[in-house]
Order: structure tokens, then C-alpha cells, then sequence
């Protein structure tokens, strides 16, 4: 498994290092606000959280440029973010407002960006699989050299669409870079207990592809993994499975009452938390003062608060639009 | 006790006096299954019979099949009616099949519980109500137990069924309160029961909401008009004549029905009355059924789309008023 | 030509004028197609337009979901549509959602080509009609074309739309023969077909089941009753308007579907002319359709389950003496 | 892959040799009456015939007991014979007759014996694999020392049931013999166009499950393995997979009209068909004689033309049962 082993000289500029770092932070004072509005009763439906993974989100999303296609689950909040749709009309999306990301017609398990190429937001697991290989194969029809990223969970390893979309995307050398993040759960089922073989990224023989595996709470070797992933795949030699091995400090959703699993199994993961790992290696290197620090999570916290701001001042869509989007009109 | 406890306490007595009964599903087990039905059965009956599968409803769902047909007496979860799309294979082309198919050398007595509906802000794809399409299936049963008192019974019922029968629990009831008398006769699955009795208007329905059918039923009473409200509990095999004893008294009928409106199971029930009540009724049968709109998050939006006490209420003057 | 001629006619049209039209499904390419429908594609258009898939049919229609997302123009053969069981997840869950659940951002113009129906002792599980289940789904659209000139016009037709079209062939249609105008106006797939005029009754039918409701017709018309015949050609959108304008004039419907009856799309059209026709009508309308029975493989059990030219006759018969 | 050596002394017994032979001629001959009475519009429908691959089916199927159970695939009459049903009811089957082994209901594709444990006969692809992986699950919840014989091809492998089935069997540690007979072709798709990793017991990698493959033109090695592969199993250490290689000498099926291979493939593979092989395997460990030969093709001719003659004189069930075997009654 991948890791950065802590060097005395730091394997990263500071710009880039506290971009990092804000990204994370960005994504966990999110979803924290996105906690507290569902205690509130101003967020319904299903939500779930991405806290302790913030890792695997950024530092694969650095491997893809906007002309490239991003495919998520219902844990998606961290990919909008790290993808650059603004909170605001996240937020606003939870909140079933006209101003969301989905004019609040999916919530929090259904985002999406059409203009920056963020396709979804996938509640069915495993459903996503198959929309990524077919929006790989309109490139490779097209010749357009760019790469379809698509993030799943271990649970969806034991689905037939995985199996299947590897085996397609494998067999016809299609541009797409699997990112299943291994979190060690699917719901409360661990992944002993839903996988006959647990080495996820081993599975890529079975295609014929390249894999590898990486520490998903490592930032650094994230971002160093999925890049050369990316970059293995815009070679033209298809596919590649990379796995990024993390753990969700939440439950699975707020409905979950977490029962499955020891506390101190979680407090032991906690001490990897990914952001403060990255943070006292950025002390280490010397690229993180008190005052960035400070800075940076007072202009996080402004950002969400202004994302709240916004979705509570947003109107919600006319309840006679309701059959707007359900078939388009045939163009001429 | 609630809808959850009653599905709860039958699981847990067929657990105790069946050993070939077993529980397979999504996180039944250690989590307790998704709505909490199953919570604490792991503890009493252990692993092997309180399974949590992976996330393969294709392979559990065909694995129940194959354990009906080896001998077991299986329970299947499935979480919700949008995931049993991926085990659709096996419910239709094997479930339904083989006592046919094998000249009826084989049956297969698989029991499935899948939770379904709206209501919760699941959006799109949590939310549908397929019911209608499962009862199009020769070969399988469909029960949509609405009370807590059916909840419990007709899952032993079920289990008493030699062939698959598909079990939809429409995920608001599971707080329900109710009584359970758990000495009761078993249920004859086969009746649909008259939840109200009334002169003036036939109200059918069945599982979620049956609960907005009796306040429309109590809002029209206010209105000088008594309404009959059946509960169809079975949509397969479908009970015609409590529906058709009923008309005859009424001669009107309002179907409601959450599934979309075009193709629900309220179709196949206006025909049947189209074809054996023609010369009872009064009036068009009229349905109220959902929007025709994948299930859209916002509340407002999801209550737009999903049958209203209102809309059944406004169903029933219109059929009085307009052939009075 | 034949149906089969007119199918891969409008194949190579479209695949000729629009480099982003594609044809993906299980041996479409060195095999020509199941049924031959693509024979000869391959070597016209190359392994990349003419696509032989894996046996994987949820990936490879999820596929063809992502490639339309993609601004690709899909075509994607499903070989029965029993095997569209696997794929109805994505069908149900993904293609007919995306534009709501996206909020209008996205569209998915994916065209899904799928054989259906039974009458060639294909057994239970080759032989079944599902039309009426994609019917029931809001998103896509549902075309059964029953002639040879809608095999090739709705083909065409259905790459215009701009959502997910499912195109039902009846695997008996491939053999016959018929007229097709490739130079004809576009048709217009809201519109349903009036494919005999008379006064006497409607009969209503689509796609396989078209024929035996002619050959019903004029045995009729030897009697002296003179039967209007629809063909809807698309279930979904419905054209009511055609079927309540003939109702109008006859006050009789015989529906004619190849599908199980309960729960039928037969039962919707039965409900909407309730709803819409109630008074216009001399007697119930009546359903023609498939024995509850998956279907067998003997001939006498096979036709015995399927829709016969003497049920839509005696039907017709009955409606018109009982009330006369 | 596993083969016999051919040696000097033979590894076999006259006696099970010419068991052996005599149940491969049964098949090819009774495939080729079936053709014949497809041509004669007797048997109508779909028809896919076993010739080229009668010892996989017989190798393997000395490996299982009365007490195991089968599952099949609508290629499955060389299975149905191995397995000990009457050719009388199979050819009544495929004459749609009453006597036949499924009443007449099933046909060609979907032959069932209950009393024989072989519960058929599946005509969508995979869709047999979750029904054995249930039929071993109930063995394994009662504690029966039985396995399940799964038999499907290698097309079957692309879909999402062989994905799902393996792992499940796998965790849960059934006792399941996996047996993919690998001909090369799903209909008329190559493996190599429809697998990206066209090596299929390499794929037990994936759900970590013992794996062999095997020369399926060899019927002692067959047989051997499959022996091997069912012992591993009945010692409770989970499913296996066995990867039998063999070729269709004929279309797909009836209705193939074979033009996707070159016909030189198919001279080629016939070089190796299994039964001449076998034979003059036989001859040179003196096991088999002229007067051998010809008294088993008079025996199996002759049950042939036996089973035509029964399938002709059967009666149809009468039309007024078609409702009969729909559902059951609800036993007190
Ligand atoms: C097909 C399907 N089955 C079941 C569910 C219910 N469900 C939602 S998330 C989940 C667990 C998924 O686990 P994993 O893929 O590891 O993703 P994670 O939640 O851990 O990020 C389950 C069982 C679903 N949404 N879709
Ligand atoms: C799910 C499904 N898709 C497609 C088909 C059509 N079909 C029947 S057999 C076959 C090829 C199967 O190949 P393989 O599994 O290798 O078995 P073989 O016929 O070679 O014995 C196909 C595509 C089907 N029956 N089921
Ligand atoms: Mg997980
Ligand atoms: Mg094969």
C-alpha cells in the first residue's frame, strides 16, 4: 500500500499545501453544518456523511482536469466540493431549494454540475459503474482524450454492475479510473463479512488491470496515486482500479444508530484523522503557521455560513413546475 | 405495539417454531435491518439465521429461491422496492417459473419482505411504489399489509404459502401504533377487508394509504356522505367480489393507489369493475393515484406528487355530484 | 422488405447521417443479431459503430445511459425481453431519472431496441410482453411499432427524442413483409393508427397482436359487424384521443393485448376510457388478453395461452349482443 | 491444465471405460436424433446441442452422488443423460409431450427432475448460479454432507450473477462446484470479445476460491478433476471452480447460421473430439475391441430409437390443465 514516508524535506509547495488543507477543511465544516441544519429539521431525506474521508476526495480530484467526468454516490458532498461546485448551491440542495445543484429535486444524495461535467450523485449501489463506462466510451468513440473518474464504496465491490463495468471498461480499453473507497463498511456490514476475498484492489485481475492501493488517509499519496492512475489511463491503456483504503467517522447515515462497530475501533481510526495527520506533517515541514491556520478556518467557516445564508434566503421551485423535468421537447 | 414490532414479533415466531425459517437480507443482522425490524433477532437466533448478505440482490434474492427449493422456508429483506429492480431476473424468470416450468415437480416457498413508497424525502430512487407490477406476475402472491395487525399475521400466512409471496411494507407505517392479538386465527390472505362500511361511495385502497383513505372517509362523513373503504391487503391473488359486494350497494367508486397513475394497479381494478359491475355504477370509477414524475426531493414537491386526503375527498364529491 | 429488412434499414439510415449513432448489444456484429436484424452492419460500419457486448446487460445499457449523457446517440439491442430484467435497474433507477433528478440538466437520448412476445414455443422465459411495465415508468417512451413502415419510421422517429425511447419488436413481426417509404414525412409517434374504419366496435391493440385483430375484423365484417381497428403504436405518451374519438362513434371496446390480463396495460386503457368515455358507452369494455400462465413450451398449451383471432371475434360478439 | 498423460498401462478399468464411452455416444446420439427431429418439425423452439462437449459432462458427472444436486443451463441434455434420466422423457420433453420430463412445459432449454436432484434447465445466462448457491446454502444450514454441481458457460461468466454467486458462495463457504464449460464462444461472441482476462480460473483469485482448469476433450482427466474439485468441496472448505476447455462442434444452436468462426477452427477441434479421442485412447490400452464398439453403438442406437418411439406415442396434456401448475394450494 501506498504512503508518503515523512521526510525532512517537504515532497510539496506550501501554496499547494495549504490549498490542501483548505479543501479538507472545506468538506468536514461542511458536512458538520450539514449535521447541525439536519438536526435543525432544514435537511431531510438521507444523509450521509463524508467526515474522515476528506483525504480520498481531494487528493484524487487533483488528478482530473474540467474537461474530465466525475461520477459519485449519495455520499457525494466532499467530490462536489473538492470538483469546485460552489456550497451555496449545495447547501441550498439539502435544502430542496430552486437554487440547488439539482433545483432540489434530488437532495443530498443526488448532486449534480452538467456545466462542470459532475454527473451524480448515485443512491443505487453500484448504479454509477455502468454510467461511467458509458460516458468513457463516448470519448473513446470521439477520440476526446479525457478520463471519466468514478468514486464507489467496498459494499459496491459485491454488486454484478461492478463486476460487469470492470469487465467492459477492461475490455474495450475505455479511459475510466476506479476509485472504490474502502471505508471497511457498506452500511453496518464489514467487509469480512461481505467480501470472500478482502484485497479489493487484487480484484483488478480478474480484468486484466492495473491496480493499485493507497493509504486513503495520506493526502499526499492520494493525490500522488490517482495521478499517476489518471495518467496510466490517458496512456490509452484503459482502466485502471486504484483503492484508497480510509473509514468514515460518522455512522452511515444520520438514520444509523452505529451499533455494528467497536467505539474504540473508530478512536483508533480518529488518530489518522486525515486532516490533522496532514497538518502536523505540514508543522514537521514547516509550511503551516498558527495564523495560516487560524486564517484559513475563518474563511471556511465564512464560506459556510454564507452557504446556509444563502440557502434559507433561496425560493423554493413552483410546485406547478413539478412535471417540468420529467421528458424534454423533440428539437426539429 | 408498532408496525415494526408486529413484523418483528411474527419473524421472531416463525424463527421459534419453524427451524427451516431463516432471515436474509442487507444488514439484518448487526445493523438490526434498515428500518429496525429485525433488531435484536441477531442476538437471540446468531448468524446462520439472521444472515446479513452482501450487497447482491441478485445472487440473495436467487439464493432464497434455491433454499425454498432445497428444503428452507426463507425470509428475504429487501430494502427497498427500488433495489429489487436488480433481482428482477430472478423474481420473474425463476421464482415465478419453476413450478411451471418443471411440470410442477418443484415449488418455491420463498417469502420476500421489501419495503416501499414515498413520503420520506428519498427522492428518486428510494421512493416508488411497484407493487402493481409484481402482481402482474403468474406464479407469485403479493401482500400489502396496512395495519399492524396484518403486518404481523399475514407474514405467518405467508410462511404457510407453498409458493413465493412478495411482502411490501410501505416504510411510513413502520411507526404505526396498533394491537396484535397473537393468539388470533391465521389470516386468510386471500380476503380484502372492509375497513369502514358505507352506503354512498366505494374507497379501495391497500397498504400506505389506507391511512389517508379513512380521513377522507371521516372528512366526507362530515359531508353527509358515507363511505365504504376497502383495504385490499392481497393484490395477487386480487379479492373481486368484496370490491364488486361493495359497488353494488354504492354503484361509485374512488381507486387510490401511490403507484404512478398510468399502468397502477387502480387500472386493473377499474377494468375488473368495468367488466363485472358495468350496470352497478353510477359513475366513472375515478382513480387517485401519484404524479407521473420520478420522486422529487422537496417536500413540497414529494407532497405535490403523492396522492392527497384532499384529493380523495374531492374524488368522491366530484363522482356524487356529477351523477348524482 | 420485411419487418426485419425495414429494422436494419432504418439502422444503417441513421447510422449513415448521424456519426454519433452507435449500435451495442449482445451479438449485434459477427453474429448479425439474434434475430438478423443487423446482419451485414458490421461490415459496413466496423466493430466500433456495430458493438458486440458482453453478456452484461445492466452494464451495457447503464453504458448506453452514459454515453447518451455523453452526446452519443445509442442504440442498444436488448435480444428478449425477459433478459431486460438485469438491465431494469438502470432503466427504472437511472434512465428515466437522471433528467428529473438533475433538475433538468442532463438528458438521456438512449434508444433501447427489444424483442418481445411469445408464439414460437420459446417457454418462460423467451415469451413474454413487458411493454406495459415500461409504460408505467415516467422518463422514457414506449413504442411498439406493429407494421413494417413503423419499424422503420419509429426506429427514426425515436433517435430524434431527446429521453430514453424502448422500441418493442415482436419477434413474430420479422418475417413479414410490407411497404416502406424512406423518403415519407417523419412520423409522429404521439399519434396512434387507425388501421381499419368501422362503426360497430373498437378494437384496440399494438404491436404483436395487431394481425390477429385484423384477421378479427374481417371475420366480423362477415357478420355484418363493421370493427374499427387502433393500433396505439406508442403506449407511452398514450394517444387517448383517437381511441375516445372511435368510442365515440362505435360505444364498444374490445382491447387486445399479449400481455397477462391483471395488470395489463389493457386494464389502463379499460380505466382511461372509464374515466373519459363512461357515457359514451353501450357495454363494458372488454379485455383480450394472455392466460395467466408462464408461458409454456408445448404448441396446443402455447396457443391456448395467447390471444386467439375466435377470443377477439367472440368478444366483439358478446359486447354487441349482450347490449345491443 | 490438466490432462492424462497417455501412458502405457491404462489408469482406468475396462469396465468404467466403456462406461464412459458408452455414456458420451449416448449423448452425441441422441443429439443428433434431436436434430434430426428438429428438422422433422417434432421438436420445435430453441435447441442447443451438446455435441463436441459430451465429456465434460460425463467426466464431471461421476463425480457427484444421487444425493448431490445439479443445476443447468438450456444446453443441458448431456447433463440430463449423464445424470441418469430416461432418454424416453427428454425426447417426450422436447416433443412437448406429457410424459415428458417437465410435462411438456419446459422443452429443449428446461429439463427437471426432482426425483433426481436435477433441477434444471435455466435459459438466461447466470441466472442458475444464485439458485445453487441456495440449494448448497439449505445443505449447509441443515448440516447435509451434499454438494451442488453448477454447471454454466463461458459467457455466463460476463454477467453479474457469476460475480455476486462466487463471492457469496464463497464467504459463506457453501458447497458448491462451480463448472464453467468453456467452449470459447457465447453464441457468437469469442471469449476473447466478450472477457478482458480470458483466463477463467484465474478469476477464483477474486473471491479467493481453489480454481483448476482442465482439458475438457479428455474425459479421464475431466473426470479426475471434477473428483478432486467435489472432494475439496464435500471437505468443507467452500466452493471451487472448475474450468472445463472444450468447443460446440455445432451452431449455437439451432437457429445459428455459424458465421462469426472460420471453419477451419471447427476441423481443427474435431481432431480432438472427445470421443474418438477416447476411443483410440482405449484401443491402444487394449480396452476396447471392434465387436465392443459396435455392440454399444447397436445399444444406444437402439434406446435412440426407443426414446422417439415413446415421445411419438405420448399423449399432450390435455389443454384444460394449462392453469394446473401455475400455483399450489395452501397445505393446514
Ligand atoms: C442496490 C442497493 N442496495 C442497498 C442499498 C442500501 N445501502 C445504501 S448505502 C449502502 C452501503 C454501501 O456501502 P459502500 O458501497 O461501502 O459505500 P459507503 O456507504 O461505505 O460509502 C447500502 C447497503 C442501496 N442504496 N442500493
Ligand atoms: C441474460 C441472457 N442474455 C442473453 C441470452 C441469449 N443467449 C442465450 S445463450 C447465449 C450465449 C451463452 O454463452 P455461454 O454462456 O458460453 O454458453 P454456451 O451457449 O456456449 O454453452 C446468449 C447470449 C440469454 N439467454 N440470457
Ligand atoms: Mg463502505
Ligand atoms: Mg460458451
Amino acid at each position: 500500500m501506498a504512503t508518503t514516508s515523512s521526510t525532512s524535506c517537504p515532497p510539496v509547495s506550501r501554496e499547494h499545501a495549504l490549498f490542501l488543507l483548505r479543501e479538507m477543511l472545506r468538506i468536514r465544516r461542511f458536512e458538520e453544518k450539514a449535521a447541525e441544519m439536519y438536526s435543525l429539521q432544514k435537511i431531510h431525506g438521507f444523509l450521509h456523511l463524508y467526515i474522515g474521508e476528506e483525504a480520498t476526495g481531494v487528493g484524487t480530484m487533483q488528478a482530473f482536469t474540467p474537461q474530465d467526468a466525475i461520477v459519485a454516490t449519495y455520499r457525494e458532498h466532499g467530490h462536489a466540493l473538492a470538483r469546485g461546485i460552489p456550497s451555496t448551491v449545495l447547501m441550498a440542495e439539502m435544502f430542496g431549494k430552486a437554487t440547488g445543484c439539482s433545483h432540489g429535486h434530488g437532495g443530498s444524495m443526488h448532486f449534480f454540475d452538467a456545466s462542470r461535467r459532475f454527473y451524480g450523485g448515485y443512491a443505487i449501489v453500484g448504479g454509477g459503474l455502468p454510467i461511467a463506462v458509458g460516458l468513457a466510451l463516448a470519448d473513446k468513440l470521439r477520440n476526446q482524450l479525457r478520463v471519466t473518474a468514478c468514486y464507489f464504496g467496498d459494499g459496491a465491490v459485491a454488486e454484478g454492475e461492478f463486476h460487469e463495468s470492470l469487465n467492459l471498461a477492461a475490455l474495450w480499453k475505455l479511459p475510466v479510473v476506479f476509485l472504490c473507497e474502502n471505508n471497511l463498511y457498506a452500511m453496518g456490514t464489514a467487509l469480512v463479512r461481505h467480501q470472500a476475498q478482502t484485497d479489493i484492489s487484487l480484484k483488478a485481475g480478474s480484468y486484466g488491470l492495473a491496480s493499485q492501493a493507497v493509504d486513503g488517509m495520506d493526502v499526499l499519496a492520494v493525490e500522488a496515486a490517482a495521478k499517476q492512475a489518471a495518467d496510466a489511463v490517458r496512456s490509452g491503456n484503459g482502466p485502471f482500479l486504484l483503492e484508497l483504503r480510509t473509514y468514515r467517522f460518522r455512522a452511515h447515515s444520520m438514520a444509523d444508530p452505529d451499533l455494528y462497530r467497536p467505539k474504540e475501533e473508530i478512536e483508533e481510526w480518529k488518530k489518522r484523522d486525515p486532516i490533522s495527520l496532514f497538518e502536523s506533517r505540514l508543522r514537521e515541514w514547516g509550511l503551516l503557521t498558527e495564523a495560516d491556520r487560524a486564517r484559513i478556518e475563518k474563511e471556511v467557516a465564512a464560506e459556510i455560513d454564507e452557504a446556509v445564508r444563502f440557502a434559507e434566503a433561496s425560493p423554493f421551485e413552483p410546485v406547478e413546475e413539478l412535471l417540468k423535468d420529467v421528458s424534454g421537447a423533440v428539437k426539429p | 405495539m408498532t408496525y415494526r414490532e408486529a413484523v418483528r414479533a411474527a419473524l421472531r415466531q416463525a424463527l421459534r417454531s419453524d427451524p427451516r425459517v431463516f432471515l436474509m437480507g442487507e444488514d439484518v443482522g448487526r445493523y438490526g435491518g434498515a428500518f429496525a425490524v429485525s433488531l435484536g433477532l441477531l442476538a437471540e437466533f446468531g448468524p446462520e439465521r439472521i444472515r446479513d448478505a452482501p450487497l447482491s440482490e441478485s445472487a440473495f434474492v436467487g439464493a432464497g429461491i434455491g433454499a425454498a427449493l432445497g428444503g428452507m422456508r426463507p425470509i428475504v429483506e429487501i430494502m427497498t422496492v427500488n433495489f429489487s429492480m436488480l433481482a428482477m431476473d430472478q423474481i420473474l424468470n425463476n421464482a415465478a417459473t419453476l413450478r411451471h416450468m418443471s411440470g410442477g415437480q418443484l415449488n418455491v416457498p420463498l417469502v420476500v419482505r421489501v419495503a416501499t413508497g414515498g413520503g420520506r424525502q428519498m427522492a428518486a430512487q428510494h421512493s416508488h411504489s411497484l407493487e402493481g407490477w409484481y402482481a402482474h406476475i403468474p406464479g407469485i402472491k403479493v401482500l400489502t399489509p396496512a395495519t399492524v395487525a396484518d403486518a404481523y399475521g399475514m407474514l405467518l400466512a405467508a410462511l404457510r404459502d407453498p409458493d413465493p409471496v412478495f411482502i411490501f411494507e410501505h416504510a411510513t407505517l413502520y411507526p404505526l401504533e396498533g394491537e396484535v392479538d397473537e393468539t388470533a386465527e391465521p389470516i386468510d390472505i386471500r380476503r380484502a377487508a372492509v375497513r369502514r362500511s358505507g352506503s354512498d361511495v366505494t374507497l379501495v385502497t391497500y397498504g400506505g394509504t389506507l391511512g389517508k383513505t379513512m380521513q377522507a372517509a371521516d372528512f366526507l362523513a362530515k359531508d353527509g356522505i358515507e363511505a365504504e373503504v376497502i383495504d385490499l391487503r392481497t393484490l395477487r391473488p386480487l379479492d373481486r367480489s368484496t370490491i364488486l359486494e361493495s359497488i353494488a350497494k354504492t354503484h361509485r367508486a374512488v381507486l387510490v393507489d401511490e403507484a404512478w397513475r398510468t399502468g397502477s394497479f387502480a387500472a386493473e381494478i377499474s377494468a375488473q369493475i368495468m367488466e363485472n359491475a358495468f350496470d352497478d355504477l353510477d359513475a366513472p370509477v375515478a382513480r387517485v393515484c401519484s404524479a407521473e414524475v420520478p420522486m422529487p426531493y422537496a417536500k413540497h414537491l414529494e407532497t405535490a406528487a403523492l396522492p392527497k386526503v384532499e384529493d380523495i375527498v374531492s374524488a368522491a364529491q366530484e363522482l356524487i355530484s356529477r351523477h348524482g
